[in-house]
């Protein structure tokens, strides 16, 4: 069920565990993890609610620190990997700061990782067009949608260049339509700069059409129930969706989620 | 040419009490002795031993048994001059409560001022033999702030006043003193003496010091004796030195009237019978004396004899 | 106008209980200078009164509740009695009284305006420094765990001890090392204003959730940059609210310090006023202090608008 | 000199160890918690101690810790009666009286619109009435033991806890109102279920600042007048005395007690506001 | 394109304009909107990301209102509608109290709404039980993934009889197999009910499958672009997704979603 490094490994994870503390006795949020990325890869985590896919993430981004196991991230430990500010990370939700525009809100981690000026209100202006928000610079968090908070919060994310891009259900709240056009040019963003990208989403459809390899997580306690490698090729037009291939992997997919339904 | 600097430490609020030192300092014979005098007002919680100590004064005003027992707890302060040759320290009681002598004070509740002030109540309470712990046989005593608000409001039968001030007050707020019963300290046999001029005893080993407060003594005493004939003027001049502007000119011009009782007749040394009166009246404060022990090299005459040639 | 209106009838409402209250506040010394004068009241003598209810002489004697809003040393002044006084020393002063600024082109010490100015400046003072110290000091609490856990309880301790009951005594100890003027009242000010600044501002520094924090870890942000992009703007509406505890606090303090009644102020008005009874002198310097809390409370409450504007005025 | 090099050593050397305690592997045990606001304070004292000695301060300005400690030793009957009037009768009845209605006002000024524009401003117009101006007055009507005491804390608490409060009430999220109104809440559901919890942050930090305004208020309050016991009373005439040790004396048994009281609000705010991310840390 | 009131009419929108003015000018976030519901009807609305789904809620519950046109709950003002406690509304954002165990978040529209206790006990075990959160009673929010947090909030909207449920994008956070089986869930629960449900989704399998009447607005300003009525039987076994007729009412929705996008 492991998966032997193809390329240069960036993220090994090996026999972690994460068990949270509470009031009313320990939740067991991963266990025996094992996971290697390559370098460039788009894996996708999909599971039922509560599996640990967020949790897993967190780790990766030395947000939570396992309590069994070890993650190296380009040889280091994710602790300094982050120091080496090699994440962008899109939240489960969107937390955009409510005292700051949005254009604001987006330059923030620009601002912080010391870009200049004038190079700030480019990728700005360039990414809210990238998430269709172009003319939203000037609004408060609180004066969008639900949909477009989680754009402005993605465009965050991808406006510095983070070398590993964490994505926590980025498309949750946006329809269809917006949803296709992005997940494009997400392909295509990922294409033209071969950033490893981990990704959770609820949609096998989604999961399947993006990436190069699917996790499927099953719950209590979160560990890894398959990891399936993409045979679709790197170009993929929308229509790829209903090739044979496709189906099939999203066949895979579903049975493993399923699966992982009964158990619990 | 320079002049040698003093700082004086009052013990009190700007007020006629201390018209003589604001005297001198306007009418100029502090200059004339060569002196740059600052005067510093007092207050509550200002201990004029704490700031002489501390290095903030040179001299200070100070009640005796303040002094004395300041001595006593290691501050060897010495009285140089004393212009106050008699106190003006009473209790004033409302007459419908039946008191007419010490002894009806049992049962009674009395306003004492605290802060070093409460040595000679303790000391005439405990010649009379009367207990200060409340109850039936003693008198309650309550810490008085400094006004005569507790008597007026009757919360006390009898509070403490100065001949020169809170008595005044008292009358001011429409109390007859036929409706008053008062007992002075001077005539209970009782009396302190008020408002010495105290420095440090080291400060004394030093000749140029010992010529600064002869001419400092000398120079406040034409003052007392200037405020002592020109009384009205002595209290403007107290009013125009008063940074607060609190106080009234009716209130002043009455209290420099009843100071110069106090300060008649003295020439600035101080009466060693006086001293020794003051020194048996602390020594005989019963269980809790206010000094121990007979004062030893607690006054000099050196300044006053040199002051008064 | 409709900002002003319940503020109208509230004050109106104030004085109307002001006054009533005033009569059986000074019932008693208004009874007994009407006796004095020979008039009849019940019960007809002082120590009789002494014990009785203050309603019931006013009932008693309802003839004589005009006296009671015209003693000249009442327990509790009448309103008119206050602006009397307050127009008086504010006004009157200035411009009729021998130092006044008409006679003599500066303020006058007998008036009000120069004793609130006086202690509005060691206000100002000791609340800079108060509000600045409490700051710094809140920071080097939520960042440094030694600082937290070794000053925090020394900071609580500090405020237990009575300072005010120390002031005096400190204002004699700076003045002896040399300190003096508005310094050590601004000291004492400070003293009593940071207290409240570091208690609401290590709430508010720590007021941002999880995700705001884990945003910023995961763009590596300095401790530097962590304060001042996510901390200190989470921490303003805590700010605000201690800002202006902190500022009636250094008011408070201010006016304490002038206790050792040298060099003016309206605390030393105050106390002198208690020395000598006058009680219109001591409610005049308070509803002055009172309406100089206000008007900084009021100040720093603009300020709190203007800043939430400028966030975006967030929901 | 040596003397200052002596001092400077011994903060550094306490310094570190504290760092070391507070940040280092025994840093969660209770005892190691404990030790570090302790070995800090005995840092401070130990400095002051020396540098009393090396400047030969008087004792009539400053005494060393070691004498004050004695006469607390020494004094503590008295101390305790001084404690019992101020603090128990004077400071906790005005603190529970001034925080409740500072308190019930809050709520009254959230309540009415009409309130919060006219009372607000009047509050902060009795923020500031000084302890020094209000105390004489309330000695004058409220007699000499502790009721006045307990009125002139009640005063200086009041506006504090009051502006907390206001602030803590308008300190829910929009959706969290949103909801109560989709239920059709009325106005004290509200109140009870949502901006009372929510508000609990800034009430306790008014409760924890009111604690020690409350000491303040209760000893100052002395100063106008007193039966002869009291803390504020012990320490004016003990420094009309120059029996500084007893000043000291007294001030210690304030800062334990405030140190005491705002521990136990603290404690208490740890428990009813656990959920707050300042208490999650 | 208006809807002729075929049962008793609960819900009707007449011209609703609705302007938010903020700092840089006025957003239109509802532009002429008229709409009937009847009684019992399955509503969906479907649009692209900022058209004004959520404010029509908003509307509809008494939270905003519109600067003009009229709208009427039960031939009452949506205000006296929400005071009569006509509403369960289940936000984008989960919005739990944080100071409130799930359990007690869950029971707290129960308290406010005078449940006793025994029934509010039980209620909270039935609706944890529905949304598959069972044994998290005593966890506090930040102790749940972002998926269990939003069954929570879905949960506590259904643990009242609410006449009607408005729902804001309730499953956005869920795995697809939780999605169909909570989606089969509402649809019984519907049933037997007979809430008037106002359904904001993003998926159109979603919205096809569950209502009677799927609502497709569009942006900026936002109206309704198409409101289409379901010719499927009540009877909605999870397969009938496959049927013609279902693939054709998700065609015209894709249209008229497509259409908005377009315009703007
Ligand atoms: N801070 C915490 N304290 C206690 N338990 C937690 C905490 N965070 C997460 N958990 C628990 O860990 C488990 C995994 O949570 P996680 O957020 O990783 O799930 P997830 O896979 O992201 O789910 P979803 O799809 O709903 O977001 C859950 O059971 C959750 O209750
Ligand atoms: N409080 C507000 N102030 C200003 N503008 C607002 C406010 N709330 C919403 N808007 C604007 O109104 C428009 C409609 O918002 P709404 O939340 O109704 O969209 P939505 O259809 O729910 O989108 P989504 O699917 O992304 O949740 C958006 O352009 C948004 O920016
Ligand atoms: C700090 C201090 N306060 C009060 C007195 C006693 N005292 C001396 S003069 C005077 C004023 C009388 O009008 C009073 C009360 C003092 N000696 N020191
Ligand atoms: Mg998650
Ligand atoms: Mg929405």
């Amino acid at each position: 069920m492991m998966n032997a490094p193809i390329a240069k490994t960036v993220i090994s994870a090996r026999g972690v565990d994460l068990t949270f503390e509470t009031a009313d006795g320990p939740v067991h949020a991963l266990k025996g993890v094992d996971l290697d990325i390559s370098k460039g890869e788009f894996v996708s985590f999909i599971g039922p609610s509560g599996c640990g896919k967020t949790t897993f993430l967190r780790v990766v981004a030395a947000l939570e620190t396992p309590t069994a196991g070890e993650v190296s991230v380009n040889g280091m430990s994710p602790d300094d990997a982050r120091r080496a500010r090699a994440y962008g990370y899109v939240f489960q939700a969107a937390g955009l700061y409510p005292w700051r525009t949005i254009g604001r809100n987006i330059s923030l981690p620009l601002e912080i990782m010391g870009y200049p000026k004038a190079e700030r209100t480019r990728r700005v202006r360039e990414v809210l067009e990238l998430v269709e928000l172009g003319g939203f610079e000037k609004k408060y968090p609180w004066q969008l949608s639900g949909g477009m908070q989680q754009r402005a919060s993605i465009a965050r994310a991808l406006a510095f260049d983070a070398e590993i891009l964490l994505m926590d259900e980025p498309f949750g709240a946006l329809d269809e339509i917006v949803r296709d056009r992005l997940n494009e040019e997400l392909l295509r963003l990922w294409a033209a700069t071969g950033k490893t990208t981990l990704f959770v989403t609820h949609s096998i459809p989604e999961a399947v059409y993006l990436s190069t390899k699917i996790v499927v997580m099953s719950p209590r306690p979160g560990r890894i129930s398959d990891v399936i490698d993409s045979p679709l090729p790197p170009e993929r037009p929308l229509d790829i969706r209903d090739s044979p291939e496709f189906i099939e992997i999203a066949h895979r997919v579903r049975e493993g989620l399923r699966a992982g339904h009964e158990e619990v | 040419q320079d002049l040698d600097e003093v700082r004086l430490q009052l013990q009190w609020v700007t007020q006629a009490q201390f018209a003589g030192y604001y005297v001198a300092l306007e009418q100029g014979f502090y200059e004339e002795e060569g002196l740059d005098v600052e005067i510093l007002a007092g207050g509550p919680d200002i201990a004029p031993p704490q700031v002489l100590a501390g290095g903030g004064a040179d001299v200070m005003l100070n009640w005796m048994p303040s002094a004395l027992a300041a001595r006593e707890k290691g501050l060897p302060v010495v009285n140089i001059a004393q212009p106050f040759a008699s106190s003006g320290l009473m209790l004033t009681c409302w007459k419908d409560t039946g008191i007419e002598g010490p002894q009806d004070f049992k049962g009674k509740t009395i306003g004492v001022w605290f802060f070093g002030n409460e040595y000679p109540f303790l000391s005439w309470m405990s010649q009379e033999g009367i207990s200060t712990d409340g109850g039936e046989d003693g008198v309650t005593v309550l810490k008085q702030g400094f006004n005569v608000d507790p008597l007026i409001q009757r919360q006390a039968d009898c509070i403490s006043t100065m001949t020169y001030n809170e008595y005044g007050q008292v009358l001011d707020a429409g109390i007859s003193e036929d409706e008053l019963v008062t007992f002075k300290y001077e005539e209970m046999g009782v009396a302190t003496l008020e408002d010495g001029m105290w420095v440090l005893e080291e400060n004394l080993e030093d000749p140029e010091f010992v010529d600064k407060m002869t001419r400092f003594v000398r120079a406040s005493m034409k003052g007392w004796k200037w405020a002592e004939e020109n009384p009205e003027e002595a209290a403007m001049i107290v009013l125009d030195n008063d940074e607060t502007g609190a106080q009234t000119e009716a209130h002043q011009v009455r209290m420099m009237g009843e100071i110069a009782k106090l300060t008649e007749g003295s020439d600035g040394s101080l009466d060693e019978a006086a001293y020794q009166r003051t020194v048996d009246t602390l020594l005989a404060g019963g269980s809790d004396p206010v000094i121990s022990a007979e004062p030893e090299g607690a006054f000099t005459h050196e300044i006053t004899d040199k002051a008064l040639q | 106008m409709s900002r002003a209106g319940p503020i109208l009838v509230l004050v109106a409402g104030l004085f109307a209980l002001w006054y009533a209250a005033a009569v059986p506040m000074n019932i008693r010394e208004a009874l007994t200078a009407a006796e004095r004068d020979g008039a009849a009241v019940q019960p007809a003598t002082a120590v009789e009164r002494r014990d009785a209810n203050a309603l019931g002489l006013v009932l008693a004697n309802p003839g004589q509740i005009p006296e009671a809003w015209a003693q000249d040393r009442p327990r509790l002044p009448a309103p008119h009695q206050v602006a009397g006084e307050l127009w008086q020393s504010v006004v009157m002063e200035e411009v009729e009284g021998r130092r006044g600024l008409v006679r003599s082109g500066s303020l006058s010490n007998r008036g009000l305006l120069l004793h609130a100015w006086i202690t509005l400046s060691a206000t100002a003072l000791g609340f800079a420094i108060g509000a600045v110290a409490g700051i710094a000091l809140a920071i080097g609490i939520v960042h440094s765990k030694t600082m937290e856990k070794s000053v925090m309880p020394w900071a609580i301790v500090s405020q237990t001890v009575p300072i005010v009951a120390l002031a005096p005594m400190i204002v004699v100890v700076l003045y002896s090392v040399g300190l003096q003027g508005l310094l050590p009242k601004a000291i004492i000010s400070a003293y009593l204003s940071f207290f409240p600044v570091v208690v609401g501002m290590v709430k508010g520094l720590r007021a941002p959730d999880a995700m705001q924090t884990d945003l910023m870890r995961t763009w590596d942000a300095s401790g530097w940059q962590v304060l001042t992009r996510l901390r200190l703007p989470a921490s303003l509406p805590y700010l605000f609210a201690s800002l202006k505890i902190a500022v009636a606090a250094a008011l408070v303090g201010a006016i304490v310090g002038e206790l050792p009644v040298q060099g003016g102020g309206l605390g030393a008005r105050m106390l002198a006023g208690s020395y000598y009874g006058q009680t219109a002198q001591i409610w005049a310097a308070l509803l002055l202090a009172a309406a100089l809390a206000a008007v900084l409370v009021a100040a720093i409450g603009a300020m709190q608008r203007l800043a939430l504007r400028r966030m975006g005025g967030a929901a | 000199m040596s003397m200052a090099i002596l001092a400077l050593a011994l903060w550094l050397g306490l310094w570190a160890l504290n760092v070391w305690l507070a940040t280092g592997p025994l840093s969660d045990r209770i005892w190691a918690r404990m030790a570090v606001p302790l070995l800090f304070g005995i840092t401070l004292l130990v400095l002051w101690e020396i540098a009393v000695r090396a400047l030969a301060v008087p004792l009539v300005i400053l005494p060393p810790p070691s004498q004050i400690g004695a006469r607390f030793g020494a004094s503590l009957p008295v101390l305790w009666g001084d404690f019992v009037q101020t603090i128990l009768r004077g400071g906790l009845t005005g603190y529970a009286i001034g925080c409740g209605a500072a308190f019930l006002t809050a709520i009254a000024v959230d309540r009415f619109v009409f309130l919060q524009r006219g009372l607000l401003p009047l509050a902060s117009f009795m923020a500031a009435l000084p302890i020094v101006g209000t105390a004489p007055i309330l000695v004058m009507w409220f007699g000499f033991d502790w009721q006045s005491k307990a009125a002139v804390v009640v005063v200086m608490v009041f506006f504090p806890m009051l502006v907390n409060t206001v602030a803590g009430l308008a300190e829910t999220s929009a959706m969290q109102r949103d909801l109560m109104r989709s239920w059709g809440a009325g106005y004290w559901q509200g109140l009870v279920k949502l901006r009372l919890p929510a508000a609990m942050p800034f009430i306790f930090n008014g409760l924890k600042i009111c604690t020690t305004l409350a000491l303040i208020g209760a000893i100052v309050a002395e100063f106008f007048g007193s039966p002869t016991l009291g803390l504020g009373f012990r320490i004016t005439t003990s420094v009309g005395q120059l029996a500084l040790d007893m000043v000291w004396a007294a001030i210690l048994v304030a800062a334990l007690a405030g140190t005491g009281f705002y521990g136990l609000v603290a404690l208490i705010e740890r428990g009813v506001t656990f959920w707050h991310p300042s208490q999650r840390g």
